[in-house]
C-alpha cells in the first residue's frame, strides 16, 4: 500500500513558512545570555563573605566580567541539542569519508567509558590502586601487537599525527646517538597525508618527495635514486591514500634498509588489512594505528581519537616510558624507559578513554571478528568501484583495497567540478567522499565504505551517483547550485578568512 | 560480527557485480609471502555481555580517587560534572560526526566549536583560540616552537616550578631541535626568580610563566611584566602564560600581563580524570599571532542566500594544505571535549564559573590554615596560592599517604617520592595538597585532624 | 551582523530534492529485514545441538516463524535515530500541553536511575539486601505527605488514572465494609478529565455529572441538590481544568462530609500549588499526584508515569499492602496492610525507576524551590493570558492559576477552527496546546506554560499567536492548509479507523 | 533554582505586563486560611553534586541480585540488555515527548508504536497489539474485565498455579464488583487439572491459562483447548492466555491454541528488574475483540499529498472520548518501556529471539538435571518446564538461600516463605529456580556443586 506522492498542483501560498523560523540560524549562546541566570548550582559552602583580596594580592585579582553566557539549564540543553541536530553523522546516514574510516562506533564502548571505576582514576595515583586502568593498557599493547606484527606498542600518542611525529623523534634520535646527524632527509611520497611532511618537519628534519609511478604505487626507481647516506627514513602509507596495496613493499622496505634507512608506516589504511597481512611482517620498523578509525572510537565531531605506534628492532629503546611492566605475580607497575629514550610527548599516559574503548572493540571483534573487517571493507569498495566506473571515471584500473578513488576529469566537460558532485551528495541525505585528496588524482573523490554499510546503502549510494552522472548532462544547474536541501548553502570561505571573525563579537547581553 | 551486516547471499550478489569467485581474491595484490593463513593470535569475538562483565571485572580492581575524599591534584583535578555535559556529549549527532569539513552538514560541530573559541578567548583574556590541541602540555610545547620559529637561537626560558609532566614533554620537542631551554630557579617562597629570570630573557625567544605553578603558588605576573618590559625590545622574548584555568575566576588573566599566548589545559573545566585522559588543550593568543598558532579555527561568515553560518577557516596553516610549512601536524584533536569544556562553562555561567573559584580558593586557605597550626606541620611555601599548596609534614609524605587511604582520603602527591630530582627544594616529607568543590567543610575538617593523629605517629 | 534573509528569485529549479528523499518517510524495519542478519549477538553456549523437543512435548513446540526483523546494529540505530528527530519535545522547543506540565526533565535524575545499584534490585529479594531501595520509598512517601498535608501516602499506582482507580476501589470498599453498598454514586464536575468518570466505573459505581457555574466554578446549589445518601464521593480537580482556584473548596468539602460522601481530588494540577497550599488542609480525604506532571519525571512518549495517592482518615485503612515499616533501629521493612484493605493493583510496589527520579527532583527543589515551581507556574500562565485577551477570547475574566483557556468562538468568523491554529502553531516550531479540553469550553485552546520557560519563549509564543491572529483576517488560507513545514500533514484519521492496519502487513522479508 | 530561569528582573516586567504588584497577589483566589505561611517541612534544595552523593548512599545500601550470580526469577528475569536499548531510550526525542496527539509532530513515538504492536502481535500469533499497560498483571485483569463486561454472572476461571502476585491483582480488580473468580486446582504434577476446568467453564465468562505457569510448568494448552471446545459454545468461556514472552521462542503462541486475548509481562524483553517497575504489559487480541481491548492503538493512513504516516485511532473507545463508557481509564501508559521491547526485540532479531529461548530451555534442563541427581534433592513437579522449575530441597529453602548469599549466589524464591498459603503443593522445602540466558555453564555447575554442599549439613 504504498502511496504515490501526489504534489498538489496549487499556486505556492505566501508566507508558508513564518518569518521567524525562515531564516534557520540559531544564535550564539552570549545572544542568548540574560544577567543573572544560572542552570548549575555548587556545592554549598562557608565563606562567601571572604573577599579574595584576603587571601590573594589585590593587584593580582581579576576584575571586570570574563563574558561567560548566563543561561539556564533548560534553555542550555535546547541550545545544544537544536545545534546537534543541524549535523550529519554516522548514526544518520552513509558517511564515506575517504581515508577517515567513518564506521559504526559500537554502543557498547560507550558504556564501559562510562564506568566510575576508570573515569575516577587519578593518573598519578599508586600502581596497587591503578591495576585495572594497567592491566587495560597491557592488554591493549599486546593485542596491537600482534594485530601489527610489531615488537612493541607504545599507546601515548593521541592520534596518527601525535604518532608519527613521535616515531620521526625516535629515529631523529636515533641517528643523533649513533653519530649520524646528516641523516636527517625522510622521503615521503606524494601522494601521502599533509600529516607525514609536517610531523617530520616538526621532528626537526627535512623532507623530499617522491612521485608516485603512474600504477599509483611507489616508483622503485625514483626510490632508488633518492636513496642516499643523508636518508633517515622513507614514509609509506600502505595501502596507499588511492587505495591500492603496495605489491612490492618487502623489496622496497628491503631497498630502504640497504641503504641504512628506516621504513616508517601510517597506518591509517589498516582496514584493509587487520587479520589478513601485518606490517611487521613486511619489513616496516616503525608505524602508527588511528584508533578512531580501524578500531571504532567514536571521531567526536573532530577528535578525539588516539594514535599508538608499534615498534620493531632497533628502534624499541627511543619509545619513551614509563613502560608498563608485570611482575611474576602478574602486579602491573610502572617501569623507567631505557636510558636515551625520547621523553613524552602527552601529560600522562595518553587518549585512556579512547584506549579503553579500543580494547573493548577488540575484545568483541576476537581474531575472527578483526578478519571480517578487512574481508568486507574491501568487498564493499570494490562493490562500489565495479557499480560506478562505467559512470565515472576510475584511474587505476586493478581491484582496490577499502576506498576506490574517482578522478574529476570525467565530468569537467559538463562545467561540474568535484566539490559541486560534493554539494549535490547531501541532497540525497549522503555525506560527500573525501575530495581533492590526494593530491596525486586530479579532482579526486575519494569514497571509503567501511564494513558496516548494507548491500542497500552502498545501492542507494550507487543510485544516487548515478542520478547525479544522469543530472550533470540533463540539468547541471541543479548540481552547480547544489545543496538546495541543507539549512545553508555555499557558505563564502573567503569572507571568514578576510573578517576573521574567530570569536562572537558583541558584549554578553549581561 | 554484529557490526557487518552483510548476509552470505549479500556477499555472494557483490563477489558476482565485482567479477571475483571469492573475497580472498581481492587480496591478490598482496604477495602470498605477507598474508596470513592463521587467525590472529587473540582471542575470538565475544558477546556484548561477556566483554561488558570483562571490562567491569579490569573496573572493579581499581581503586579510583573519585571514590574516595581526594586531595590529588597536581594538574588532574576532582572537579563536579554537570550531568547535562554527559547528556549533550552521548549525543550521535556530535560524537559519531568527524571533523567539519562539509559546512553545510556540520553547522552544530562549527557553531560550538565558534563558541569554544569564544568562552576559551574570554576566560584568558585575548583575542582569540583555537579549536582545541591534544592536551596542556603539546599545547605549551607546540606553541613555544612555534613562537621560536625562525628566530636565529631558539630559546626558551622555563621556570623551576613548571609542572614536572609539562617540562618533559617541552623538554621532548626541543630535544634533537635546535630549540635550547634556559632554566630559572625559584626564590626561597617558591615563585619565580624575577632577577634571574630577568637575566635569562635578555636574547629573545619565549618565558613561560606558569600560573599557578606547580606548587599550586601565584606568580607575580605584574611584577613579572614590568620586569621583562625593562628587556629592550629587540631581545625581549614573548611570554606564553600556562594557566589553570579554574583560577582565572580569581586571578588576572593572561591577555591583562601582555602574554602573547596563553595556553592551558581544560581537563578541570568538566572533564572526568580517565587515568590521564582524552583532556583538551587550551590556547588563545593575540590577534598579531593568529597565522602562527596551531589547531583548526572557526570563523563565522555569510552563505548565498545571505544566511550567518560557521566554516573551518585559515587552513592554509594547517598540514592537509601547507603539508611540511604547517605550523602544526595536528589534525584530528579534542574536539569532543571542547564541546564537553563548553557545555560545562554555560552551565556555570559567568556568576558559577567565579563563585567556583572563588569556593575554591576559600576552602584551600581554610584547610591550609587548619594544617598549619597542627603540631609538626608548616606550610612549605609562604607565598600566595590558589587552590593548591605544599605541607612540610612532620613524617614522610609516603607514610601520611599510606596512612590516610586505610581512612578513604587521598592525601595528596608525595611530590619528591613521585618526580624524584625535579625540585630541589622539596624533600621526603613535602605534601601536594589540592582542594577542589567537591571537599565540603567538613571533609576539609576531617583531613586536618586526620594529618594531626597521623603527625604524631 | 544579522544578516537579512534575500530569497533570490529565480525560477525554481525543477527536482531539487531527489525524488529518494521527497517521500521523507521512514520504511518500518520489517521492510528493512533480510533473512540471516542479526545485531545481538549471545553468550557462549553449549547444547546448540539439543532440539527443543527433546525437552518439551513436540505438540507444544512453536512451528515456523514468529515475522520479528532481522537487522544489524548499524542499521537499527540509525531508524531509531531517524524516527526519533520527527519527534517535537521538550528539548527541543516550547511544549505548552495543557494539563500535561510538560517541565523540564532534570539530567540528573536521568543519571540516578542508571546507577546500577537500584536498576540491578528485584523487588522480591529480601529486605536486608532491599535497605536503599525501600528508604528510597520510604523518604518519597514522607516527602509527598508533607506537599500534599495527606496523612498517609500509597506509591502503588502507576499513574493518575490508576490512583484514581485505587481511591475509587478504596471507598466503595468503606461503603460495602459499613453496610452502605447503595452509595455508589459519584458526582463528576463537567470539566473533569475523562479518567476521572472512567476510573468510577471500572471501580463499579456510577457517576452524575455536576454542570459548571459560569464562573467555570463548582456551582455549589447545584451541588447541594445532587447530594444525598446514594452519594459515595465527588471529584473535584483543583484548581480546575479551566486553571481556575476552587475558591469555595473549603465548604464544599464541609458540604459533601456533611452528607456522608468522600471528597476526592485530582491532582492533576498540582503545579499550580506545590509549596503554596495542600489539598490535606482543604478536606479532601484522598487525592492523587501525577509525579510526570508536578514532579518532572519524563512522560517517555506517553509514559510511563507514577499517581501515587494521598489518603486522610478513615480510608487509611484501606491502603494496599504490603507498607515500608521503619523498626527502632532504622532497619526498613515490608509489614502486611491492615485486614480489609484494598488489594494490590500493581504486579509488585508500582513504577519504582520513575519514584527513584521524583525524590531526586524533591532533594534538587527542596521545600524553597517546590514553592517557587508553583509561583512561576502561575506568573507565566497569567503573563501569557495578559498578552493575548486582547487578540483571542479568554473565557474566565479572573487571573488564572498555571494554565489559561482560550474559546475558540472568538476566531469562528474567519472560518478558522482551533484544530487548524493548533496546526499551524507547528509551523511557528511550537508544540500546539491541549485543544477541545474541557468540554465546557467551546473549543477550548488550553495552554499550560509550566514554570521552566524563559521570557523570550513565552514572547516568541505570544508573537506566534498575534501572528496567526492576523493570519486569520489577512491569509486564513495559510492557516486552514497548514501544518506546512511538518514532514505529514493533516493525516486522514477516518481512512485509519476504517482500514485498521494496526500491525505492519506484509511479510518480513526472510 | 536551576529549572526556573527567571531573574528578578523578568518576574517584574511580567507582573508589570499582568498588572500586580507581587506574584502573591495571582494566589488570591486561593482562601488566606488554606495558604501556607510556613514553607514546606522538605529539607531546603541542595545541588546536583550533593542529591547525586546522596542517591548513590542510598544506592549502595541494596545489594542488587544482578549484581550476583541470581536464579531468582518468579516473573521478573536477569536478562541481558543489549547497549542500543539505552542508547535509543536516552535520546531527549523519545523520553521528554509525550502522548503523540499532534501526529505530524509525533511521527517518531507514532512508528515505533506501530511496530511494537507489530511484534508483539507477532509474537503472540495473534491479529493486533496495543501500546501498552501498565505490567502484566493489570493487563491481565483489565481484560479479564473487559471480556465479561455485560456477561449476566461475570465469571472468571482462575488455574491455582497462577503468579500469586497476578491472582492478587486479578482480585483486587474483581471485588466489590460483581465479578466472580472461579479457582481450579492443580493436578499432582502442577499442572491445570483440565478435568476440574473443564467442570468450572460451563458459565461462560473467560478462563485465564497462565503458561508458563508460576512454578515454571509448560500447560498443555492443546489438550486444555480441546477441553474448552467440548463446553457447548453458548456457556463457553474466552481463553485469555498469560505468558511469559521469552518462552514464546519455544513454544506454541495463543494465537495456536485459540486465545482470544493473549496478554504478559514485557520486563524479560530488555528492560532492568529496577525493583519491581516500570515495566510494560503486553496486550494481543483477535481482530473481532479490536473494540474491547483497554489501551491506545496506532493505525497507519496517508496525509493529504498521500504520504504514509501514523496516528493514534480508534480513540472513541478511550476514556478522554468516551469517559465513563471507554473500555479503560488509562491514559499515561509505559510508551518507553514499549520502545525498550521493540528496540530489544529488533536487536535480538528472528534468529536472535529464538536462539535467547532455546539457551535458556536447554541451560535450565542442563541445571535441573545436575540438581536431580543430588542427595536429598529432587524436582518438586515431574512436568515439563521452560526456564523456571521447583527443586524439593533436603532443608528449608530459606536456609539454602542464606548461606548462598554468603556466597555471592541468589538461589532462587522460597515459594512458601515468600507467598504463604497461595499453593497447598509447595512447603518450605521448595525452592523456585530460574535459568537466564546470563547464567554461565560454570555458574550452573557451581550452583549445582553448592546446593549439593549446602544439602549435607
Ligand atoms: C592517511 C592518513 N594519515 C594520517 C592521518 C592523521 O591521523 P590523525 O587525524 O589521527 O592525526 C590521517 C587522518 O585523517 C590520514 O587519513
Ligand atoms: C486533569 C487530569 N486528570 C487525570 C489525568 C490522568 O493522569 P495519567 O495520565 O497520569 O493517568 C490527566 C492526564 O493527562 C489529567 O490531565
Amino acid at each position: 500500500m504504498e502511496p504515490t506522492v501526489s504534489t498538489p498542483v496549487k499556486a505556492p501560498l505566501a508566507g508558508v513558512v513564518p518569518a521567524a523560523r525562515a531564516n534557520g540560524t540559531t544564535p550564539t549562546l552570549f545572544e542568548k545570555s540574560r544577567a543573572g541566570r544560572r542552570a548549575y548550582r555548587l556545592p554549598a559552602w562557608e565563606g562567601h563573605d571572604t573577599r579574595p583580596e584576603e587571601l590573594l594580592p589585590a593587584h593580582l585579582v581579576r576584575q571586570g566580567s570574563i563574558g561567560l553566557p548566563e543561561v539556564g539549564e533548560p534553555q542550555l540543553v535546547r541550545h545544544f541539542i537544536e545545534l546537534s541536530v543541524k549535523n550529519h553523522h554516522i548514526d544518520k546516514a552513509f558517511y564515506p569519508l575517504g581515508s577517515c574510516t567513518m564506521k559504526y562506533n559500537p554502543k557498547i564502548n560507550e558504556d564501559v567509558a562510562r564506568l566510575d571505576a576508570f573515569r575516577g582514576m587519578h593518573p598519578l595515583q599508586d600502581d596497587e590502586d591503578s591495576q585495572g586502568v594497567l592491566e587495560v593498557l597491557w592488554q591493549l599493547r599486546e593485542a596491537l601487537q600482534e594485530v601489527t606484527g610489531m615488537e612493541e606498542v607504545c599507546l601515548l600518542p593521541a592520534a596518527g599525527a601525535h604518532g608519527e611525529y613521535l616515531a620521526m623523534k625516535m629515529i631523529r634520535r636515533h641517528f643523533i646517538a649513533t653519530g649520524h646527524p646528516e641523516r636527517d632527509l625522510v622521503i615521503i611520497p606524494d601522494s601521502a597525508h599533509g600529516t607525514n611532511p609536517a610531523s617530520v618537519r616538526m621532528a626537526g628534519m627535512r623532507t623530499v618527495q617522491l612521485a608516485s609511478g603512474a600504477d599509483g604505487l611507489l616508483d622503485v626507481e625514483k626510490l632508488k635514486a633518492l636513496l642516499d647516506d643523508r636518508v633517515a627514513a622513507i614514509m609509506i602509507t600502505n595501502p596507499t591514500t588511492v587505495g591500492l596495496f603496495e605489491a612490492r613493499i618487502v623489496e622496497v622496505n628491503a631497498l630502504v634498509h640497504a641503504a641504512g634507512a628506516f621504513v616508517y608506516m601510517d597506518g591509517a589504511n589498516m582496514n584493509a588489512l587487520v587479520g589478513v597481512a601485518r606490517p611487521g611482517d613486511m619489513g616496516f620498523d616503525i608505524m602508527h594505528l588511528n584508533l578512531h578509525k580501524t578500531f571504532s572510537t567514536p571521531h567526536g565531531g573532530g577528535g578525539p581519537g588516539a594514535g599508538p605506534i608499534g615498534v620493531r628492532g632497533v628502534l624499541r629503546r627511543y619509545i619513551p616510558g614509563p613502560r608498563i611492566e608485570r611482575d611474576a605475580g602478574g602486579r602491573f607497575c610502572w617501569g623507567p624507559a631505557p636510558d636515551g629514550a625520547v621523553g613524552s610527548i602527552h601529560s600522562y599516559w595518553g587518549n585512556f578513554g579512547i584506549l579503553l574503548r579500543a580494547l573493548t572493540y577488540v575484545k568483541s571483534n576476537g581474531s575472527d571478528g578483526l578478519r571480517r573487517i578487512a574481508e568486507n571493507a574491501v568487498l564493499n569498495a570494490n562493490y562500489l568501484r565495479a557499480k560506478l566506473r562505467h559512470a565515472y571515471d576510475v584511474k587505476y584500473e586493478r581491484p582496490c583495497m577499502h576506498e576506490v578513488v574517482l578522478r574529476g576529469t570525467g565530468f569537467r566537460k559538463f562545467g561540474v567540478k568535484t566539490l559541486d558532485v560534493a554539494k549535490r551528495l547531501m541532497d540525497y541525505g549522503i555525506h560527500p567522499p573525501t575530495i581533492y585528496f590526494p593530491l596525486i588524482v586530479e579532482d579526486a573523490l575519494m569514497i571509503e565504505p567501511t564494513e558496516c554499510e548494507t548491500l542497500e546503502t552502498l545501492d542507494q549510494f550507487v543510485d544516487a551517483m548515478l542520478e547525479i552522472r544522469r543530472e550533470m548532462e540533463e540539468n547541471p544547474e541543479v548540481i552547480l547550485q547544489a545543496p538546495h536541501t541543507t539549512i545553508v548553502r555555499r557558505l563564502d570561505e573567503g569572507l571568514a578568512a578576510r573578517n576573521l571573525e574567530l570569536t562572537w563579537g558583541g558584549e554578553t547581553r549581561s | 560480527m554484529p557490526y557487518v551486516q552483510h548476509t552470505a547471499e549479500d556477499q555472494q550478489e557483490m563477489l558476482r557485480a565485482i567479477g571475483v569467485r571469492r573475497i580472498e581474491d581481492l587480496f591478490e595484490s598482496i604477495p602470498e609471502s605477507i598474508r596470513l593463513r592463521e587467525p590472529l593470535g587473540i582471542a575470538r569475538g565475544r558477546s556484548e555481555y561477556e566483554v561488558m562483565r570483562d571490562m567491569a571485572a579490569l573496573g572493579a580492581r581499581n581503586r579510583p580517587a573519585g571514590a574516595l575524599t581526594s586531595f590529588l591534584g597536581a594538574g588532574v583535578y576532582d572537579g563536579v560534572i554537570p550531568s547535562v555535559v554527559g547528556a549533550i556529549l552521548s549525543r550521535s549527532e556530535f560524537y559519531t560526526a568527524y571533523t567539519p569539513y562539509q559546512p553545510e552538514v556540520s553547522q552544530g560541530t562549527l557553531q560550538t566549536i565558534f563558541e569554544f573559541q569564544t568562552m576559551v578567548a574570554r576566560l584568558m583574556g585575548m583575542d582569540l583560540a583555537n579549536a582545541s590541541m591534544y592536551d596542556g602540555a603539546t599545547a605549551l610545547a607546540e606553541c613555544s616552537m612555534l613562537m621560536t620559529d625562525g628566530a636565529k637561537d631558539r630559546r626558551v626560558v622555563v621556570p623551576a616550578a613548571l609542572h614536572p609532566r609539562y617540562r618533559a614533554v617541552l623538554e621532548t620537542y626541543a630535544a634533537d631541535v635546535d630549540l635550547e631551554i634556559v632554566p630559572v630557579p625559584c626564590a626561597p617562597d617558591g615563585r619565580i626568580d624575577i632577577a634571574a629570570m630577568t637575566a635569562a630573557c635578555q636574547g629573545g625567544g619565549v618565558l613561560v610563566v606558569q600560573q599557578p605553578n606547580f606548587f599550586g603558588i601565584v606568580e607575580d605576573v605584574v611584577e613579572i611584566r614590568r620586569a621583562l618590559d625593562t628587556v629592550p625590545a629587540a631581545n625581549r622574548p614573548e611570554l606564553v602564560a600556562c594557566v589553570e584555568p579554574v583560577s582565572l575566576g580569581m586571578l588576572v588573566p593572561p591577555g591583562a600581563y601582555g602574554a602573547a599566548i596563553a595556553v592551558g589545559e581544560g581537563q578541570s573545566l568538566g572533564l572526568p580524570p580517565m587515568f590521564g585522559g582524552p583532556y583538551v588543550g587550551l590556547v588563545a593568543c593575540a590577534k598579531a599571532h593568529v597565522r602562527k598558532i596551531p589547531g583548526r579555527l572557526v570563523g563565522a561568515t555569510v552563505d548565498v542566500d545571505g544566511r550567518r553560518g560557521y566554516v573551518l577557516t585559515l587552513q592554509t596553516r594547517e598540514q592537509h594544505i601547507r603539508r611540511e610549512k604547517a605550523t602544526s601536524n595536528i589534525c584530528t584533536n579534542q574536539a569532543l571535549l571542547a564541546l564537553a569544556v563548553t557545555v560545562y562553562l554555560s552551565s556555570l555561567g559567568e556568576s558559577g564559573f567565579r563563585e567556583l573559584s572563588h569556593m575554591c580558593l576559600v576552602n584551600a586557605h581554610r584547610l591550609a590554615t587548619a594544617i598549619g597550626r597542627l603540631p609538626g606541620y608548616a606550610l612549605r611555601f609562604p607565598a600566595p596560592f590558589f587552590r593548591e599548596f605544599v605541607v612540610r609534614c612532620p613524617r614522610p609524605a609516603r607514610a601520611i599517604i599510606e596512612a590516610a587511604k586505610a581512612e578513604g582520603v587521598v592525601a595528596g602527591l608525595a611530590v619528591a617520592a613521585r618526580f624524584p630530582g625535579c625540585f630541589p627544594d622539596v624533600d621526603e616529607r613535602d605534601l601536594l595538597v589540592a582542594v577542589t568543590e567537591k571537599r565540603t567543610a567538613a571533609e576539609l575538617d576531617a583531613f586536618a585532624s586526620l594529618l594531626g593523629r597521623l603527625g604524631g605517629r
